[in-house]
Formats: structure tokens, C-alpha cells, sequence
């Protein structure tokens, strides 16, 4: 028997809302939008943790521009806070090596995070995802029973196929939906937006394509300045 | 001491186990320690210790056992000890894998042939063998 | 005792090349990338297989605008010809439905697709592989002993970060690495080419950002036409 | 019938490990047929008669089984057998699984919570139970 899966409730009882920005296919900006969330939500005075699980391309310690000490131990491990975000991921334990894992590993060392990281009294928990509805989606599903998933989709039919699919699968299994962002939009036609309706899904917005926003990855500052973090600014009172 | 965290999960488990499975008052936990999580054992039982007196549930005793670590090279089949290569491990490094042992992919390749593609067959942290029922 | 791994060298033993296109991110261009170097191969009077492993968002059929027909059973199942291209992918199997699969599913199943597709003579195989070092990556290490990886990344830290953790897994494992396409160049520094230089690996080239190919998506015809395609095949050469 | 290609695993497979392993002139091998893949059992042995005709090397013997499939779902800890809901796949899905197995995480749900995150404990398809020795 498997004793982390009893103690994951316990550590998130004072974490009032959990949000898994996912969308199923990689590069659609789960990462940059979970990190400007965070961003946006600390600024209104919530208490906000972050927690990065793409094991494979790990993204938000580059965005955020975190230094990355190792996490403190105390009755368990103490999630490193970054600008008052409080904030884990696997490079604190891989730094940048490669962390080759099969779908088990994937699944264990997700367990063994939320079994051991002390996040204590959050308002929110943004988990960015992998791509993907593998082991990762189907263990904080499995594990967390109270999180909700933002959706991501460009306006690329690639992009829009993967949700879509992810998005099936959630509804089937009652897996709440938060709603779809439109990301990278170009011009005005808003695509993602007439197909969330289709599916019946709310619709929270569309983030422009930013041109400079690349060159203010890893310093937060100049990040949440961005129309970029903006935009998602203006998203964040319909997701509270 | 991240073993509190652990011990914590592990006297959850079983009193979540008791419960459903309506036990008697009494029950002992068999726990196993997998040897690649290296578990600072006296912490783990100092920490179980002060979890039982927390609870008024259950009399709780438990029994601790612990498992070499095994593992097994997808790559070219080969099996071995964690106890015969752990040495070649960095302090820090072997520090990583106690916190999560699945970074063992990271620092730990196949003595033989040099893949991270391998399987930990056996021992790779804290698990309950079993729980059972006994006279209080 | 898995029989299956012990066909996959016969069932590939008349493919010349086989060119696993990854880079460990998504998002970067994978699937638009091994398309369109299929459809170049081919255009040159090359005999080329196409094979998607991306089981969570499978890009190519889409991206070639192929009609979903079922693959043909024989003594094995035979890839249906997209425009002459054999064409494998879990789509035939799935449709537009989510597949949900633990790492120990995606792995099963590709060693399974490995087993039973007859691919007969080809001088190219190209295989779009999913993001991440997981199960996918892996197995194909491990069934396809003859394997290339051809890496892509964007001029982003985000992807670039990644690419390499994968080269140093490559190179460590003394898997060939046939090059680096720089993908989505916009403006002219070339990052990666130095980045590449640094690790000593080759670089291919540079694909521009090239605005008009999300609406060649889908015609196989204009996409070979795009600006893209013909980045693409400028690189070929140095491939063959 | 892509049973074929599979008999066809099934041979290459035991011959790899008769030489490996210098296994004298005469051989059976053990097979099972995990019943979640659905395998056509008379193409099947059709192809591995045919098949050991093919080569010289070993007298080859085959020994089938069939195994039945078992699920557990994951999230609610359920466990059923594939037979007892087998008849609410359609021909067409039953056929997609026939050819990769693991498209029943498309098209088969837990019968108690609906879950498609289910494990495939026993039953998946064609394995080599084990390869042994006999007189010619
Ligand atoms: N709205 C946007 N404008 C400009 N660039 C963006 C935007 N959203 C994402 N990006 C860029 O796209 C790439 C992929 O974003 P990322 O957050 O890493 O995606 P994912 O986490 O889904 O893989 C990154 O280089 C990121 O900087
Ligand atoms: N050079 C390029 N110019 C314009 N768009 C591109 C270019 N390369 C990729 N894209 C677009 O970027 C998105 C991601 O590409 P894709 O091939 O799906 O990446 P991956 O397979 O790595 O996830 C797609 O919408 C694709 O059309
Ligand atoms: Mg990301
Ligand atoms: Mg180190
Ligand atoms: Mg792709
Ligand atoms: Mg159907
Ligand atoms: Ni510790
Ligand atoms: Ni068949
Ligand atoms: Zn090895
Ligand atoms: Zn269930």
C-alpha cells in the first residue's frame, strides 16, 4: 500500500483553490500564462503557490528568473518562495540535467511532491502541466480531487484539435472546466472563442501575440509589465 | 526532517486503512523502508512515535523493515544492488534522491552499458507491507 | 518474455534511414518540420515512411490533410500512402477521441505499432516524436538500435533549455545526433547556431517564422509551396 | 490477418533466446494469448505452422494458451474482467483494439466510476510464457 496518496488532502486543506493550466499540446503558453497568473493573483494580495510539473521542460524558474536554493526541510519540504510566490518544480532536484523518466517515474515523483511540499495557508495553487493526458494529468486528477483546469489552445487547428480532445475527456469525467484563454492571438478572428461555445465551455479571453514578451522572460519585473501579463490581468477577476 | 512528512503519511494511510476495513482498536503497522529513498531511520521513528500520541483512534504499534534497493537496466538487462554503486553518488547528489528517488535517472546510470533507462524493481522508498489487528 | 522486440529489427531491415525528429519541447515545430521533410524526401524520388508517436496530440494527418482510411491488414497492417508517403499513426486508431495513456500504455502501444507496421522498402523513415525524455524517447533508443534524432528548437531560452538537456542525455547514451534546425527565426541573430557550436553539435539552418504557413496546414500541396517547406528543403541535402 | 506478424514475433523471439541461451535442436515454446487483444486463435496457429516451416534451425513445438483479461481502474480501485463488458464495444472499436491494445483507454471506461484510467493487470495480448527443451 501506498501511503503518500492519504496524506496529499492534508497538505492541501489550507489551500483554498487549485487551477491545472494544461490544454494538452506543448508550446501554447501554459507556462508563461501560469506564471504570469501567479503573478497577477499575488498582486491583488492573495497568497499564491506555483507549482511547475513538466519534469521534462521545466519553464518557470527561466520565466519567473528564480534563483534556485534548495528547498528548506523542515516536516517536510518548504516550497522556496520567489517574489512571494510560493514555488516548486523538479530543478531544484535536477538543476539542468536531463531527468529521463519513464511514465512510472513521472507518476512517483509527482506523488512524492505533493506527499512531502509544505504549502500551508494558499489562496490559490496554479500547477502548470505537461503536455499531454498522461501519467501527470491523470495523477493530480487521481490525487487532487478539487482542482479545476484552465485551458489553453492557440488559434492553430494543431493546437485546437489536442484541447479539444483533453477538454472531451474532462467532461466525461467531471473533471470542472475553468475555461479556455485564446493564446497568441493575431488579428482580430477569434476562433478558440466560437469553438469553446460549440463545446459549451466558457470562454475567458484571448492574449495577444507579444512581441517583446520573450525578451522579458526571467526578469519578473519587466514580465508582469508586459501587455502580455496584462491581458492576463484583465482575465484573472473572472477566474477569482 | 522531511521524514516527518512521510511518517505523517504513513500513520494517514492506515488509520484511513482501519477505518474503512472497521478494525479493532489495536493494529499494527508493518512498514517497509525501500533503501534508495535512504531514510534517516531514527528520525522516521521519533516522528511516528509523536504521531501516534497525536491520535486517540487507534493504539497503534509499528514494525519497521528494511529493503535493498534493486534495480534493473531496460537497456541491456542487467540487475544490481543500489548498496554496491550508491558510493559513486556526490553527497548532494544522493541528498536529491532522498528527497524524490526518481531523480536516481538523473545521477544514477547502468553500471554496465551507462542507459538511465532502468527499472527500480524493489526498494525505492516507504510503502505499508500491511496492517493487521492485534490484542491491545 | 515480450516477443514483440524481437521483430522490430526484421520488420525495419529494409529501411535505409530512420530520423527521429525531437528536441524535447513542444511546440517548436516537430510535426510541421517532419511533414514537410517527408514531402521534400519524397519530392526528391526517395521511397519515405512518416510515423506520429505523439499519441496525445498527433499533428500529421492534420498537417497533410491525409483521409483517415483504415490501415490495411495483411501479414501485419500495411501504412496507408498519403501523396506516396507511407503514413502511420495512432489516429487510425483513436480519431478525434482522447487516449488517455499511463507512460506504460504509450510505450506498449508504440512497441506494438513497431511490430506490426510493414513499412518494406523506404529509404527515409522520419518518426515525430512527442515532447519530452520519457517513455517514447526511450523506447525507440531501445527498439531502433539505428536511430538519428534530428533536434529542433526555437531562438526561445524556454525551448532552448530544454533541447539541451535532451542533447546531453543523447550524447551521454552515444545516441547519434544527426543536427540542430533553428525553427521560427525571427530577425537575424542565430542563437542556436551558437548554441550548437558551444556543444558541438552540427547546425543545419535556420526556418524563418514563416506567417502565411498556419493557413497552408491542411493541402498538402500549398504547404510543400510555403516559404517553410522550401527552408526546409534547402536543409535536406546536408540530411541525405 | 495481422496475426501473422505477431505468429512471426512469437518465433523470432523464442529463436533469439534458443541461441542465446545454446538450446539443443528441439524446442517448445509456451505461449500466451492475452484475450483483450482478441487474437484470431486459428490464423494464429495457421501463421506459426507455417512459420516453423520456415526455418531450419529448431524443431519447434507450440504450446497455447488462452488468458483472460483483467482491469483495475485506478481511481476507484475497482477490478473487472474484460468479458464481462466486452459486449458494449462496438465491432468497430473491438477491432481497433484487436490491433493496439491500449486504445481501450479510448474506448472502454470503468463499469463503476467511469474512469478511463484502468490497468491492465493480466490478459493484454501474445507473450511468451516460457521456451523449453524437449526430445526431437
Ligand atoms: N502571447 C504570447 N506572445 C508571445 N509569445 C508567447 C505568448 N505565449 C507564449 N509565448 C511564447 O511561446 C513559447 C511557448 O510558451 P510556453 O509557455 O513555454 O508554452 P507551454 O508551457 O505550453 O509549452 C515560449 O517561448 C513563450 O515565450
Ligand atoms: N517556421 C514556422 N513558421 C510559422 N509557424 C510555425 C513554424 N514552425 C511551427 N509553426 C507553428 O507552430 C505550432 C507548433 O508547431 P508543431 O509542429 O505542432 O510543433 P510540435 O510538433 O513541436 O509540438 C503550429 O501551430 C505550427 O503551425
Ligand atoms: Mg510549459
Ligand atoms: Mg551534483
Ligand atoms: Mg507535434
Ligand atoms: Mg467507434
Ligand atoms: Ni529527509
Ligand atoms: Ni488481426
Ligand atoms: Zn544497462
Ligand atoms: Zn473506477
Amino acid at each position: 500500500m501506498d501511503p503518500r496518496l492519504s496524506i496529499i488532502d492534508e497538505r492541501l486543506k489550507e489551500v483554498k483553490r487549485i487551477i491545472a493550466v494544461s490544454g494538452c499540446k506543448g508550446g501554447i503558453g501554459k507556462s508563461v500564462i501560469s506564471c504570469a497568473l501567479a503573478l497577477q493573483l499575488s498582486k491583488l494580495g492573495y497568497k499564491v503557490g506555483l507549482l511547475d510539473l513538466d519534469f521534462f521542460s521545466p519553464s518557470d524558474h527561466i520565466i519567473l528568473g528564480a534563483k534556485l536554493s534548495f528547498p528548506e526541510e523542515e516536516k517536510g519540504i518548504v516550497a522556496p518562495e520567489v517574489s512571494g510566490i510560493k514555488f516548486m518544480s523538479i530543478v531544484y532536484f535536477i538543476e539542468n540535467k536531463p531527468a529521463p523518466f519513464r511514465g512510472i517515474d513521472v507518476s512517483n515523483a509527482i506523488i512524492e511532491l505533493l506527499a512531502i511540499t509544505l504549502w500551508n495557508k494558499l489562496d490559490f495553487l496554479v500547477i502548470d502541466m505537461p503536455p499531454g493526458i498522461g501519467d501527470a494529468t491523470l495523477d493530480t486528477i487521481r490525487a487532487i480531487k478539487r482542482m479545476g483546469f484552465l485551458l489553453i489552445s492557440t488559434q492553430s487547428k494543431l493546437s485546437w484539435e489536442s484541447t479539444k480532445r483533453m477538454a472531451k475527456m474532462l467532461k466525461e469525467i467531471n473533471v470542472p472546466i475553468i475555461g479556455i484563454i485564446e493564446n497568441m492571438q493575431k488579428g482580430s478572428d477569434s476562433f478558440i472563442e466560437k469553438q469553446a461555445k460549440l463545446l459549451g465551455i466558457r470562454f475567458l479571453g484571448s492574449i495577444e501575440f507579444d512581441e517583446k514578451l520573450e525578451s522579458k522572460l526571467g526578469n519578473m519585473k519587466s514580465f508582469s509589465q508586459t501587455k502580455f501579463s496584462k491581458q492576463i490581468g484583465k482575465i484573472v477577476p473572472n477566474i477569482c | 526532517m522531511h521524514e516527518w512528512s512521510l511518517a505523517q503519511a504513513v500513520i494517514n494511510g492506515a488509520l484511513d486503512y482501519a477505518k474503512k476495513h472497521k478494525l479493532k482498536r489495536a493494529i499494527k503497522i508493518n512498514v517497509v523502508l525501500g533503501e534508495l529513498q535512504q531514510i534517516d531511520v531514527p528520525a522516521f521513528k521519533l516522528a511516528l512515535k509523536e504521531l501516534i500520541k497525536e491520535q486517540q483512534a487507534y493504539k497503534i504499534k509499528f514494525k519497521i523493515k528494511e529493503e535493498k534497493a534493486k534495480l534493473r537496466c531496460r537497456a541491456c538487462g542487467f540487475e544490481w544492488l543500489f548498496s554496491k554503486t550508491k558510493e559513486k553518488l556526490s553527497e548532494q547528489d544522493s541528498e536529491l534522491i532522498h528527497f524524490v528517488p526518481e531523480v536516481a535517472h538523473t545521477y544514477m546510470r547502468c553500471p554496465k552499458c551507462k542507459s538511465p533507462d532502468f527499472e527500480i524493481i524493489k526498494g525505492r522508498g516507504v510503502q505499508i507491507e500491511s496492517i493487521e489487528e492485534i490484542s491491545e
